[in-house]
């Protein structure tokens, strides 16, 4: 069971590599976040697999804080371009 | 097959860190290294060093990726005009040759270090008990090593100072950063009013398991930090003005206890931040309680930036709770 | 029990571990960025979902169990919010692609 | 190879890398990405080096690692700071480079 969680992590994680690697060359900054987001969930998956065959309880607490704030670039992403929001003097335009 | 896993992440992670140097947009670089910052979490937790990845976890995806990602908005207009100024060849064959070279020689530093290798561990295991913490890390961090801890406290304060100072003389005392408007009833204002108690939770939650097990007052207070700051991007909250006394109070409210606390050290034991042995625990949560809001509100304010906006003048100081919030500038 | 449990984590680690591919196949061939984007909430919702039920029966307690579940939650509520605000986003401003 | 080697030659890699692109790039914010690029290669050489004083039971060598979380919390302070002094800098001047020739007066009345 232990071998199997690992190998599955590094499936994951072969996964996320591919679409990393092909996707930032990409073209839109919009895929590129996606990139990142997918980066985000295979991590906190592979996390939690290798914790758990390894026993380290605290990969549980550390996938907790990661889930928590994941969304958080792609919220900026999203924010740091808004039409209408007053954005500071020195701002270089919408 | 744990150490290929190691070579895995260490072969993903390299072409992400030349990326992060190299992308040709800074936004595709900004990306790279936020990818990079999630592998390095989990290269910590194969260190079997848990808090330190859950900092590096929680100041890496919840603030980096904001500041970063907000500069590299902003400071679009330079990409061109830099790209241009590009360094001659011969500097960049030089600049290469030297990091090569330093590179080469930690990774030599790397692959002779002594064996067993020099550790203050077993001290530290002598002595954990007097604190009446069982993390170690939170022990060196609040008792062992509690000086380096309160001077970083103050560090923190004065890269705040440094950039708020950074304001224009006109708009001192003012909001830091853009008001940002958003759908009241949209998807991130439901996001905002869903997510920041169950961060609260979390962070409380690190804060009081760092006692025994892996957390801490720094990992807490990012998250808390996070949380403020999605209150503010989704347009619920105002950044409050550099002026407000309530924010000066938190801001310097854990440096205070951490400073009474040290002198109360002095004074009733034998030593600058000597904990009477009956009370070490009860001391440190108190320290760190004061530490995670302080910590907190900086992080936030970091990340907001300079004073961008003044405040009306008829309201000088406080904070203007019910001052119409759209008609600042 | 346990062979029973071995088997159920097995199989929706494997069903997981193929949404992951899902996902990513999806990010990489679908044609514009819309179906990308559904393509990637496939991988954080399924494809963790299953992983996060493969690993329930491994854990010490419930409390842990619990911490993972709300992990798998959190990466929804996520998940689901910024793929609404980067769909806005894409409409406003046109596909990038 | 053994974990610590491992990571302690991506550590040794991304502080060379970070180095280059701090000396190289000419645009601010990269400069600070290999900034970061750089303390974090530091920090995982500390934490190796915290790894291989495994003793008493512990996974690690506490001091190192406390003393890396203090460092990851003060090189953010440092991005932080260096983020608003290069909007400010192109705030007062329209430009987030400082020429090689001109005096570094030149740049905030332009």
């Amino acid at each position: 069971m232990h071998d199997f969680l690992i190998a599955a992590a590094g499936f994951v994680l072969a996964m996320m590599a591919v679409g990393l690697f092909v996707v930032l060359r990409g073209p839109g900054n919009t895929e590129r976040m996606m990139a990142a987001q997918l980066v985000g969930t295979g991590g906190i998956a592979g996390l939690l697999m290798a914790g758990t065959a390894t026993g380290a309880t605290a990969a549980a607490d550390l996938a907790l804080t990661l889930a928590l704030l994941a969304m958080f670039a792609s919220i900026a992403f999203v924010k740091k371009g808004t039409p209408g929001s007053p954005d500071a003097p020195e701002g270089p335009g919408e | 097959m744990l150490h290929a896993l190691d070579v895995c992440v260490v072969l993903l992670v390299l072409p992400l860190a030349v990326r992060t140097i190299a992308a040709r947009e800074t936004f595709a670089a900004v990306v790279s290294f936020m990818a990079y910052g999630l592998l390095l979490t989990l290269a910590w937790m194969r260190l079997a060093a848990p808090d330190v990845a859950l900092a590096v976890a929680a100041i890496g995806s919840g603030l980096s990726g904001v500041l970063l990602l907000g500069a590299s908005a902003r400071l679009r207009a330079t990409e061109r005009p830099a790209a241009a100024e590009r360094p001659s060849a011969l500097l960049r064959l030089a600049a290469g040759i030297l990091s090569a070279m330093i590179a080469a020689g930690l990774a030599a530093g790397v692959l002779s270090q002594p064996d067993p290798g020099p550790t203050l561990a077993p001290s530290v295991a002598e002595h954990l008990a007097t604190t009446g913490v069982g993390n170690p890390v939170t022990g060196v961090l609040m008792a062992f090593r509690a000086m380096d801890t309160m001077l970083e406290k103050i560090v923190l304060l004065f890269a705040l100072v440094g950039v708020w100072s950074l304001a224009p003389d006109r708009l001192w005392g003012g909001r830091p950063g853009p008001r940002h408007q958003a759908d009241p009833r949209g998807v991130l204002a439901f996001l905002a009013r869903l997510l920041p108690p169950v961060g609260f939770v979390v962070g409380v939650y690190l804060l009081w398991v760092s006692a025994d097990k892996p957390g801490g007052a720094f990992q807490g207070s990012t998250i808390l930090a996070a949380m403020w700051l999605l209150v503010m991007m989704a347009g619920l909250g105002d950044t409050p003005p550099v002026a407000s006394r309530w924010l000066r109070l938190a801001l310097i409210v854990g440096p205070a206890v951490f400073l009474a606390v040290g002198l109360g050290g002095l004074w009733f034991g034998d030593a600058f931040l000597a904990y009477p042995e009956a009370y070490a625990k009860a001391l440190i949560v108190v320290i760190e309680l004061g530490m995670m809001l302080t910590v907190a509100v900086t992080l936030a304010l970091l990340v907001a930036g300079a004073p961008a906006r003044s405040v009306p003048r008829s309201v000088p100081r406080n904070t203007p709770r019910n001052a119409p919030r759209n008609a600042r500038r | 029990m346990s062979v029973a449990l071995d088997v159920m984590t097995i199989t929706a680690i494997c069903a997981g571990a193929f949404f992951f591919l899902a996902g990513t196949v999806g990010l990489l061939r679908f044609p514009d960025t819309l179906t990308r984007l559904h393509a990637l909430t496939k991988a954080d919702n399924l494809g963790l979902g299953l992983v996060v039920l493969g690993l329930l029966p491994r854990m010490p307690g419930p409390a842990s169990a619990l911490k993972l579940v709300c992990v798998w939650l959190l990466v929804m509520l996520g998940s689901a919010t910024t793929s609404q605000l980067i769909a806005r986003a894409v409409r406003q401003e046109g596909p990038s692609a | 190879m053994s974990p610590t080697t491992v990571f302690g030659l991506w550590g040794a890699a991304a502080v060379g890398l970070g180095l280059y692109g701090m000396i190289v790039n000419p645009q601010p914010l990269r400069r600070i990405l290999a900034f970061d690029l750089l303390g974090s290669g530091v920090f995982l050489l500390l934490g190796v080096v915290a790894r291989r004083g495994a003793a008493a039971g512990f996974g690690g060598d506490p001091v190192g690692q406390a003393l890396t979380i203090t460092g990851v919390v003060v090189a953010f302070a440092a991005t932080a700071l260096a983020a608003a002094l290069w909007l400010r800098l192109f705030e007062a001047a329209g430009s987030a480079t400082l020429p090689d020739d001109a005096p570094p007066s030149a740049s905030t009345d332009a």
